[in-house]
């Protein structure tokens, strides 16, 4: 495989992101944009052709650096690419969601004067995703992450104006940071005992690893491979939003839709499943590691979901499912499904991008209106979004024969397989999660496409109208020009079918081969694959599979209570009032964030800076000091009293000791 | 016949006096340079008795020009009394006291 | 019969006498020109004083120097190297020092005859006590520099103060005096010599109480010419008291005379009893840095400052007797030597920016003294760091070799209480620099006279300070070659 | 050139006086010197680098003159791997503070252009000298420019900072001067070989030490002896917070590494816990301190003392490397961190200061509160306080990154705590930083004062736009720096590790 | 042992005056008290054959320095009145000092081996033929020439000093010329006035 072409695939959006940012206003609007989409178009087609390479040609697996960064105390730290079949999909994934987007965003953000700093924005997220995912050593892994993260801080900020934007650009950055605290503790791990930074170096020293210990003071200590892989997956804890660092994603929808697509959808957030995917050499020899992802998985997965139930804001809604459907592939990895988990984060790619631009169009359409009990009855003003976007929530909800169906039976099934420490918990939180994913998914078609009118009372201007809004608020919401359904259509079919096409060969298939290893012993999928017959048969057995009535039931409880009798919405939250007021205040995480841990922080740090830097260290040590000097001369001043005879009277005393002292000496010698 | 040793004590009892006659004075400013021609004899006293004593002459010649210096000293000594007087119209040892600290 | 001695005074042992033998001569003639030219010409004898010194330095050169050390005049005075360096230094300072205070004396209306005639006397009494070899010679030189210099503080008769700092000085002094006789009485009659070759050869061990009361009486004695804790109390006042241009001469030269004194009678003629009177001096030297340093920092005149610095800096010097080593002389020569460059140059400062009616010793009278007047604040500037110790300036190398003694004799405890005492220092310097480059000048004070002879000498004066800091290499090789 | 580093010292120097002899009057020449001045130093660091041979450990372009023959003590420069990265730094970092001060000193410019001037000619001579008192000399000379710059150009509170300031380092290195009289007693001359080689008792080792931590301590400054540092930056004029920040901590961890390691292995390897304690309490606790300040500047001083933190970490964790893991492994790779991590934190925080000292030029106010929305004002400008404020959280891609990455790394095989602690700084750092930055940057416009900012004028965008060029360069291209130090850091490690009992 | 007696009763008389010159309240008295000192250390002076020195000391002090006092206090008509109060209630702690010098140096003479020298005999007596002013002239002027000039010297700043210090010309003070007196010509005593003649209304 020739490297300059994965260079290039790499460094295309980097470019492209450059002559956008600074390039000014000798690129302009226009050329910001088509500079941007034509290097994105080409890397996705030169990942296309990657893929082809790997999977169909059959050509090796390309792990080689391309460039030193440093070499310190013999460890060299590289830059370097490892493309096998894991890579060359999530390449594709990445480049053409994000080629979506970038044309969506032509006509989102036409009349954003952040136009050309946007493109370049998401030209180098692009590049930071690519380099994250082609990396072949932990410190390009952790540049790209970081990278990422960066661009996220930036995007959600993107209405620097905006208080909520800043702060919950702030709040998304510390979090992750939080997270990479560990990965860069998980990262040094590896360095401890592998004396390397390449995944090849530190996947074949795993085995050994396992056996090593690591004291934690005291006679305590731990796994040394299962602190490195907790350490890491705290690092994707962070990225992917996993409970309890979960709080800065449903706030970061702040940020244009497009990046909600984009960055808090199908890629960024996911970049923490394909981490460990990609670790599982190392996940494979820790169970302990592997349950804990597990049960943070799981609890993801049933509780966020949960709260997609009680949000109004229709990208709060796609948000809270984005989590729980994280919460998914966590669960998957956690019982070394990691195929599946792949598989699941490739078709929610599609779907919740699909989801997430079909909101994006209806805000447009609503006047950058977010809130879904101002709309509904949409259907039939924008036809072409209305499908669009019930194909990406059936896919969401796993009806058979849509993509995610595939993915998240063999999710449901692999957890029921499992025998891990952990998995009976986890099974039935996917498993309700399946009538919660339903339940909220319907609620938020209801509300938004069907059911009456509600748009017409008066709009107050919220969501993303930072800006005079271009639209006016004149007349019927009419459905989107092409640039923004096109994409639509484009995300839809995929929505549709890629579960269906390539389940076979990605799931059961044993598509990953060395990509992804799993030890016999946890080997769950290896059993459904013995089962699975070709995509109809599944289909239809799904739909006598537990899952597909727990969707049904979410979808009719959906239709009764926001369709067909609304005021039972209502009655049920003051039934439950406790239960109401736990989900809409959201788990109380938020609270507990702003009012307990920052003012928290805030208190320390004023105790540590006026007690022991302003009145221990300063005060006593240091002033102190020069006081007592001070006082000192002041007591010694009085002893120059000006009396004459005084004076004598200490010479004579002087003089009276000197003796004393020196003759008794002289005498005892 | 005197012995060394009294001399020697005569004159360290003159010392002592002179000088707490120094310190102990709060009043008169001439009282103290009486004490300092005390203090002097108390020294010649030391220098004739050894000089007696070790039949070495060089000793009171060590005498002559203390005698010798010692005038010199308490006409200047006066002469800044004097000054002091005209300046301070008092020689009240209690008085010089504005230099201090 | 007694014997004797074939020639009184032959003139061949005369010559290396030849700079004090010409001093006398020169005040005599100064005396009587002062007489006649009065009060309206006083300029003259201020120029025919510092033409008698210039004389006078270059007999130093021409005749001073002796192949060896040699003992003249029966014994009495020693011509050897050391002698000469002391003269010269001494001679230099008390020029410079008259040329600093022309301006102030003629002011003052103490510009007399006498003035001069007083300044030459007491440097007379240095030049003795440079090569003074015997008790006898020490007394008198010690004498006749103390008795010049009572007359010099209270030169001026319109100030109370002045009369008030002599008449203490007078008194404590001659309390010193007293002291230094007993203890030589007593060192005399159980040596039995007065001169100070023989009492070293007669000094050995066992060392009997009676000599270490007449040492202990002698080390009070020095202590106080010094200004050693606790007979330092004359210091401050007579500073403060005394009129500028006299505080300046007692702060220089004499200083060089009393590390004579201290260096002939302790550490040559009393060299047997180092063992003792290194314990007493460090004893006292401990006190005299904390005291030295810690009063200074409650001062508000500068003049009083500078002499609770002195006591410091005089704290330092002992500290090189301590180390009782001839690297330990060496060190306090080249401190006494760096100290006295710095101290004249910093009264030389006070001088030149006071006026008639303005004494400027207060330490407020210098605020913002950089706006008024760049070169005098420059210079003190350069002064207070180098007293400070702080690098470029020669004050460092000072410090730096006391600290180089006590090491290498073994006085970890010094060390450090002389390291801490040293940042203690640090801070009043600082104080002067502040008020004069951070603080705004206060009111509207006189400019500062432009007198160029006097300003381009403290110039060169704070540019030697720097020179010798940059290239410290000369003055310490020549302190060491002095003391062997 | 054999005389290279000399012209590198006394160039600087030489043109200090000059420009303070033009006077005020001729400042408009005056100027025009210093920056000539400063440029041909910086040029003169190219055949210093091209010149500078990376295979070995030894002193290169040396020069020695007798100094003061009584004390055996030479004017010897010469450099290595640690001092090359440091001076280099120093050329480049008074460049920009010459040209950031072009117009904004009214009051006595030309003594303010003296003062920097000298004070570079005399840091270079602290990275250069070899001998022990030469080292001291500009080591202690280099107080008084400093002193004068905060103490006359300073803010309300300058006296007291610039006296404390001057007092605590002085305090710091009377100890070590103490220690370097003892040792040259023992060694009988002052070159910095001859004390490495210097044979000494585990007890006089541990004094010694002490003595040399104090000094360098105040310098770095680690806790507990940091408090002059925000004082000092506050109070001091742009120029001086930056050529503080820049260069003058560095100048303690330099000493770490060139005295504590080699001089006293020994009493290092029994102390060591002490200062990676003190390390790690500065890490964390003064992470904590800056998050609640209110004056920007004092924010970044704080911050600076975080991350010299790190550098004090990864000089001294190669110990416990050794404890825990029984080789030397690694042992480097924290001092490299430690070293990437001064010159880094040099051109950050020097950055930070100069955008604060824009912010200051306009508003002639520090306080965080005065401002917000600046970047609505100020793009550009908001542009580059947002690239260096992320560079100080340590973002992969600038120099930052490195430094910190580097030694939480080493730290983790000396033991699991360490490099959590020191973690935590991602997190920290992230917060004060970021925070600051929310409230400064961010936001709708808050007050007419910011509405009336006019954008970078294009002297400040060439100074900002160079250091932020650095930052990248020295984050995406760090292997040559690695390079240049390589041997010496191995050289050091076996000297750090042998035993002089 | 006559020499002793007379010793002991002239050192009793020295220390009584002594204490006498310290705690008279006038100061005329103290420097009576001071001549008494000066005569009764001249007396042991000649007891221990220092004959010389004895006389010196009655005739240079008690006839030229005492009277200089005198003429002092004289001159400076202090108000006695005024010093007439003692000593403050911290003189115990003066004379303990004092007591402790007396103590030290006492102690260390009579100690054994104080001295290093057998303190007990007092040297030899010297011949009848012996003159005290002989050997002192003798030695004088040639082996201590030196310091006989520099005595001269402090001498002449003593003179130096003393009127530099005390003589001092008053402005407006009125003085006879003679010289003047002596040289004067009617002319300067005498003028003669022309006046016009009175005119007639």
């Amino acid at each position: 495989m020739n490297p300059t072409v994965l260079v290039a695939i790499a460094l295309l959006p980097l470019f492209a992101a450059l002559i956008a940012g600074l390039g000014g206003r000798l690129v302009g609007r226009l050329g910001a944009s088509a500079v941007t989409c034509l290097a994105v178009a080409v890397s996705c087609v030169l990942s296309l052709v990657v893929l082809k390479q790997i999977c169909l040609d059959g050509v090796p697996a390309y792990d080689a650096p391309v460039y030193t960064w440093l070499v310190s105390d013999g460890v060299g730290m590289q830059v370097g690419f490892l493309i096998d079949r894991l890579t060359a999909l999530m390449m594709v994934v990445v480049t053409f969601v994000s080629l979506c987007v970038h044309i969506y965003s032509i006509g989102y953000m036409a009349d954003d004067p952040g136009y050309q700093r946007f493109f370049s924005y998401i030209s180098l997220f692009t590049f930071s995703m690519l380099m994250l995912v082609m990396a072949n050593n932990f410190m390009q892994l952790f540049f790209g992450w970081e990278a990422v993260g960066l661009v996220s801080y930036l995007l959600i900020g993107f209405w620097y104006t905006r208080p909520s934007a800043i702060a919950a650009n702030l709040k998304a950055f510390i979090v992750n940071r939080i997270g990479d605290f560990g990965f860069v503790l998980g990262i040094a791990g590896v360095v401890r005992y592998t004396g390397s930074l390449d995944y090849r170096a530190a996947f074949a020293a795993a085995p050994h690893i396992a056996t090593q210990l690591v004291p934690l003071g005291g006679a305590t200590t731990v796994g040394a491979l299962t602190l490195i892989c907790i350490c890491l997956f705290v690092g994707a804890m962070g990225k992917s939003a996993q409970v309890p660092l979960h709080v800065w994603l449903p706030d970061s929808m702040e940020g244009p839709t497009p990046i909600s697509a984009l960055i808090h959808a199908a890629t960024m957030v996911t970049a923490g499943i394909f981490m460990v995917a990609r670790m599982s050499p190392l996940f494979e020899y820790s169970s302990t590691a592997l349950s804990f992802v597990l049960v943070i998985g799981a609890t993801t997965a049933f509780f966020m979901g949960l709260l997609g139930v009680v949000a109004n804001d229709i990208k709060r809604v796609i948000a809270y499912s984005t989590l729980s459907q994280l919460g998914y592939m966590t669960v998957a990895l956690g019982v070394s499904a990691y195929g599946a988990a792949i598989f699941h984060l490739m078709t929610h790619a599609f779907f919740k991008a699909l989801l997430f631009l079909a909101a994006g169009s209806v805000i447009i359409a609503m006047h950058h209106e977010q809130d879904m009990r101002r709309m509904g009855g949409l259907a039939k003003y924008m036809p072409v979004t209305a499908v669009t976007c019930w194909i990406g929530a059936l896919a969401l909800c796993g009806t058979p024969f849509f993509a995610g169906f595939y993915s998240k039976d063999a999710i449901i099934e692999a957890v029921g397989a499992s025998h891990r420490f952990g998995s009976g918990y986890a099974y039935w939180c996917v498993l309700c999660g399946v009538f919660v994913t339903a339940l909220y998914t319907f609620r938020m078609m209801f509300l938004t496409f069907h059911g009456p009118e509600r748009f017409r009372e008066t709009a107050h201007a919220g969501g993303d109208a930072h800006h005079a809004d271009p639209h006016g608020h004149a007349g019927d919401p009419h459905e989107s020009p092409a640039v923004v359904t096109v994409p639509l259509i484009a995300l839809a079919i995929p929505s549709l079918l890629i579960g269906a096409l390539t389940a076979g060969t990605v799931l059961y298939g044993g598509y990953f081969g060395a990509a992804i290893r799993v030890l016999p012993g946890n080997n769950t999928l290896m059993g459904l694959a013995a089962e699975y017959g070709g995509p109809l048969r599944a289909g239809f057995l799904g739909f006598v599979a537990p899952p597909f009535w727990l969707a049904l039931a979410g979808a009719l409880t959906a239709w009764v209570c926001f369709l067909k009798r609304p005021e039972l919405a209502g009655a049920a939250a003051r039934r439950a009032r406790w239960l109401y007021s736990l989900l809409i205040n959201k788990y109380y995480f938020d609270w507990v964030n702003e009012r307990l841990i920052a003012p928290l922080a805030r208190l320390i740090g004023v105790g540590l800076w006026k007690g022991g830097d302003q009145a221990l260290i300063d005060g006593v040590m240091v002033n102190g000091t020069a006081e007592e000097v001070n006082w000192l001369g002041g007591v010694l001043r009085r002893v120059q009293s000006g009396y004459l005879y005084s004076y004598a009277f200490w010479m004579v005393i002087g003089l009276a000791v000197l003796l004393g002292w020196f003759l008794m000496q002289a005498m005892r010698s | 016949m005197i012995t060394l040793a009294q001399l020697l004590t005569l004159s360290g009892i003159l010392f002592a006096l002179a000088v707490a006659g120094i310190f102990l004075n709060r009043k008169n400013v001439i009282l103290l340079l009486m004490c300092v021609e005390l203090l002097l004899l108390a020294a010649n006293f030391n220098f004739i008795a050894f000089s007696r004593y070790l039949g070495d002459i060089n000793g009171q010649v060590f005498v002559f020009f203390i005698l010798t210096v010692a005038a010199a000293e308490s006409a200047i000594g006066l002469a800044i009394l004097v000054v002091l007087f005209r300046e301070r119209r008092s020689i009240n040892v209690e008085d010089l006291n504005t230099l201090r600290g | 019969m007694p014997h004797l001695p074939a020639a009184v005074l032959s003139s061949t042992s005369l010559l290396p006498a030849m700079p004090e033998i010409w001093l006398v001569c020169a005040i005599c003639a100064i005396l009587l020109v002062g007489v006649f030219a009065g009060e309206r010409r006083g300029g003259l004898t201020a120029t025919l004083t510092l033409l008698a010194l210039a004389v006078d330095a270059a007999l130093t050169i021409g005749y001073g120097h002796v192949p060896q050390r040699t003992l003249l005049l029966h014994g009495m005075y020693v011509a050897d190297d050391l002698a000469v360096v002391l003269k010269l230094a001494a001679l230099l300072v008390v020029a410079l020092g008259l040329l600093y205070s022309r301006a102030y004396v003629e002011t003052r209306h103490i510009l007399r005859g006498e003035y001069y005639v007083l300044s030459l006397t007491a440097l007379l009494g240095i030049l003795v006590l440079a090569s003074a070899a015997s008790l006898l010679t020490v007394y008198l030189g010690v004498e006749l520099l103390a008795l010049s210099v009572y007359a010099m503080v209270a030169f001026d008769r319109d100030s109370g103060i002045a009369a008030e700092s002599a008449m203490k000085y007078f008194v404590l002094g001659a309390i010193a005096s007293g002291a230094l006789l007993y203890g030589m009485s007593l060192i005399y009659g159980l040596t039995g010599s007065l001169d100070l070759t023989a009492i070293a050869a007669k000094l050995r061990d066992p060392v009997h109480p009676g000599v270490i009361l007449g040492l202990t009486f002698i080390v009070v004695a020095v202590a106080f010419k010094l200004g050693a804790v606790p007979f330092h109390m004359w210091l401050p006042d007579v500073y403060e008291g005394a009129p500028t241009s006299v505080t300046l001469f007692i702060g220089t030269a004499p200083k060089i005379g009393y590390f004579a004194l201290a260096l002939r009678l302790l550490a040559q003629g009393l060299a047997g009893t180092a063992a003792e009177w290194t314990q007493m001096l460090a004893a006292l030297a401990v006190l005299t840095l904390v005291v030295g340093n810690v009063v200074a920092l409650r001062q508000t005149n500068l003049k009083r400052m500078l002499a609770y610095s002195t006591i410091a800096n005089v704290g330092f010097i002992v500290l090189g007797f301590v180390a009782g080593t001839p690297d330990g002389y060496a060190a306090a020569l080249y401190y006494t030597l760096v100290y006295v460059l710095v101290a004249l140059g910093s009264f030389g400062v006070i001088l030149l920016s006071s006026r008639a009616g303005f004494e400027a010793d207060k330490l407020d009278d210098y605020k913002g003294l950089h706006q008024r007047d760049p070169l005098l604040a420059a210079t003190m500037l350069v002064l207070m760091f180098s007293t400070a110790g702080v690098p470029p300036f020669v004050g460092f190398w000072a410090k730096l070799r006391i600290f180089q003694v006590l090491w290498e004799s073994g006085h970890l405890w010094l060390v450090v209480i002389a390291a801490a005492m040293s940042v203690v220092g640090a801070f009043y310097y600082l104080r002067v620099i502040k008020l004069m480059y951070f603080d705004a000048p206060a009111g509207d004070l006189p400019p500062s006279a432009p007198l160029a002879g006097a300003r381009f000498a403290l110039g060169c004066n704070a540019a030697a300070v720097l020179l010798l800091g940059v290239l410290p290499g000369p003055l310490l090789d020549l302190c060491a070659r002095l003391i062997q | 050139m054999h005389d290279l580093l000399s012209l590198m010292i006394w160039l600087p120097i030489a043109a200090g006086v000059v420009v303070l002899l033009l006077g005020d009057g001729g400042i408009v020449a005056g100027r025009w010197i210093a920056l000539v001045a400063t440029l041909v130093t910086l040029l003169l660091a190219v055949p210093l680098l091209s010149g500078f041979d990376t295979s070995t450990a030894a002193m290169q372009f040396p020069e020695k003159l007798a100094w003061i023959p009584r004390f055996r003590a030479y004017y010897a420069l010469g450099v290595d791997g640690i001092s090359v990265p440091l001076i280099v730094l120093t050329a480049f970092m008074t460049v920009p503070v010459v040209i950031a001060g072009w117009s904004v000193i009214e009051s006595r410019p030309a003594q303010y252009y003296a003062a920097f001037l000298i004070m570079e000619g005399l840091m270079i001579g602290v990275f250069a000298a070899t001998d022990a008192l030469l080292f001291y000399f500009f080591w202690e000379a280099m107080l008084i420019p400093m002193f004068l710059i905060i103490g006359i150009w300073g803010g309300p509170r300058r006296v007291y900072a610039t006296i404390k300031f001057f007092l605590y380092t002085f305090l710091g290195s009377v100890f070590m001067l103490a220690a370097l009289i003892y040792m040259y007693v023992k060694a009988g001359d002052y070159s910095i070989a001859s004390l490495q080689a210097l044979p000494l008792t585990l007890t006089e080792q541990r004094w010694i030490f002490l003595a040399f931590m104090l000094a360098f301590a105040v310098k770095v400054p680690m806790f507990p002896v940091h408090t002059w540092l925000p004082d000092a930056h506050v109070e001091a004029p742009t120029g001086g917070s930056v050529i503080l920040a820049a260069i003058m901590l560095k100048m303690g961890g330099y000493g770490f590494l060139r005295f504590s390691l080699p001089v006293t292995p020994d009493a290092s390897r029994e102390l060591d816990l002490l200062v990676i304690t003190l390390s790690l309490i500065a890490v964390i606790y003064i992470g904590f301190v800056a998050l609640v300040q209110a004056d920007m500047k004092k924010l970044i001083a704080y911050s600076s003392i975080a991350h010299m933190g790190f550098v004090t970490l990864g000089a001294f964790v190669l110990y416990e490397i050794v404890r825990s893991t029984g080789s030397i492994t690694g042992a480097g790779m924290g001092l490299d961190g430690a070293m990437v991590q001064m010159v880094s934190h040099g051109l950050i925080s020097g950055a930070l200061f100069l955008c604060v000292g824009v912010l200051y030029d306009r508003v002639h106010s520090r306080q965080i509160a005065d401002y917000g929305g600046v970047v609505n004002t100020m793009p550009v400008f908001a542009a580059f306080m947002v690239l260096f404020a992320l560079a100080n959280t340590g973002l992969p891609g600038t120099s930052g990154f490195v430094g910190e990455f580097l030694v939480i790394i080493a730290s983790f095989r000396a033991s699991f705590w360490y490099a959590a602690l020191a973690a935590v700084t991602l997190i920290l750092g992230a917060a004060y930083t970021l925070w600051m930055v929310k409230r400064v940057v961010f936001g709708p416009v808050t007050s007419p004062r910011v509405a009336a900012l006019e954008d970078l004028n294009p002297r400040e965008f060439i100074v900002l736009g160079a250091l932020a060029l650095a930052v990248l360069i020295v984050g995406v291209w760090p292997a040559p720096l690695l390079r240049i130090m390589q041997p010496t850091i191995h050289h050091l490690v076996s000297q750090a590790v042998a035993t002089k009992l | 042992m006559l020499i002793q007696v007379l010793f002991h009763l002239f050192a009793a008389l020295l220390i009584l005056a002594a204490l006498g010159v310290i705690i008279a309240r006038n100061p005329v008295y103290s420097a009576l008290a001071l001549v008494m000192c000066f005569i009764t250390s001249a007396a042991i002076w000649l007891l221990i054959e220092a004959e010389f020195l004895a006389v010196v000391l009655v005739l240079v002090y008690v006839g030229a320095v005492m009277v200089l006092f005198l003429f002092v206090v004289m001159m400076l008509d202090i108000n006695l009145a005024e010093l007439r109060q003692g000593f403050t209630r911290f003189a115990w702690l003066g004379w303990l000092t004092a007591l402790a010098v007396i103590v030290e140096i006492v102690g260390v003479v009579w100690a054994r081996g104080g001295l290093g020298i057998d303190a007990a005999h007092g040297g030899t007596a010297e011949p009848a033929t012996y003159s005290n002013t002989l050997e002192l002239g003798r030695v004088l002027y040639t082996r201590y020439a030196y310091p006989f000039e520099l005595a001269a010297v402090v001498l002449l700043v003593a003179i130096v000093a003393a009127i530099a210090l005390t003589m001092r010309r008053r402005p407006g003070l009125k003085q006879q010329d003679i010289g003047a007196q002596v040289a004067v010509r009617a002319a300067d005593r005498l003028r003669i006035v022309k006046m016009a003649p009175e005119k007639r209304p």
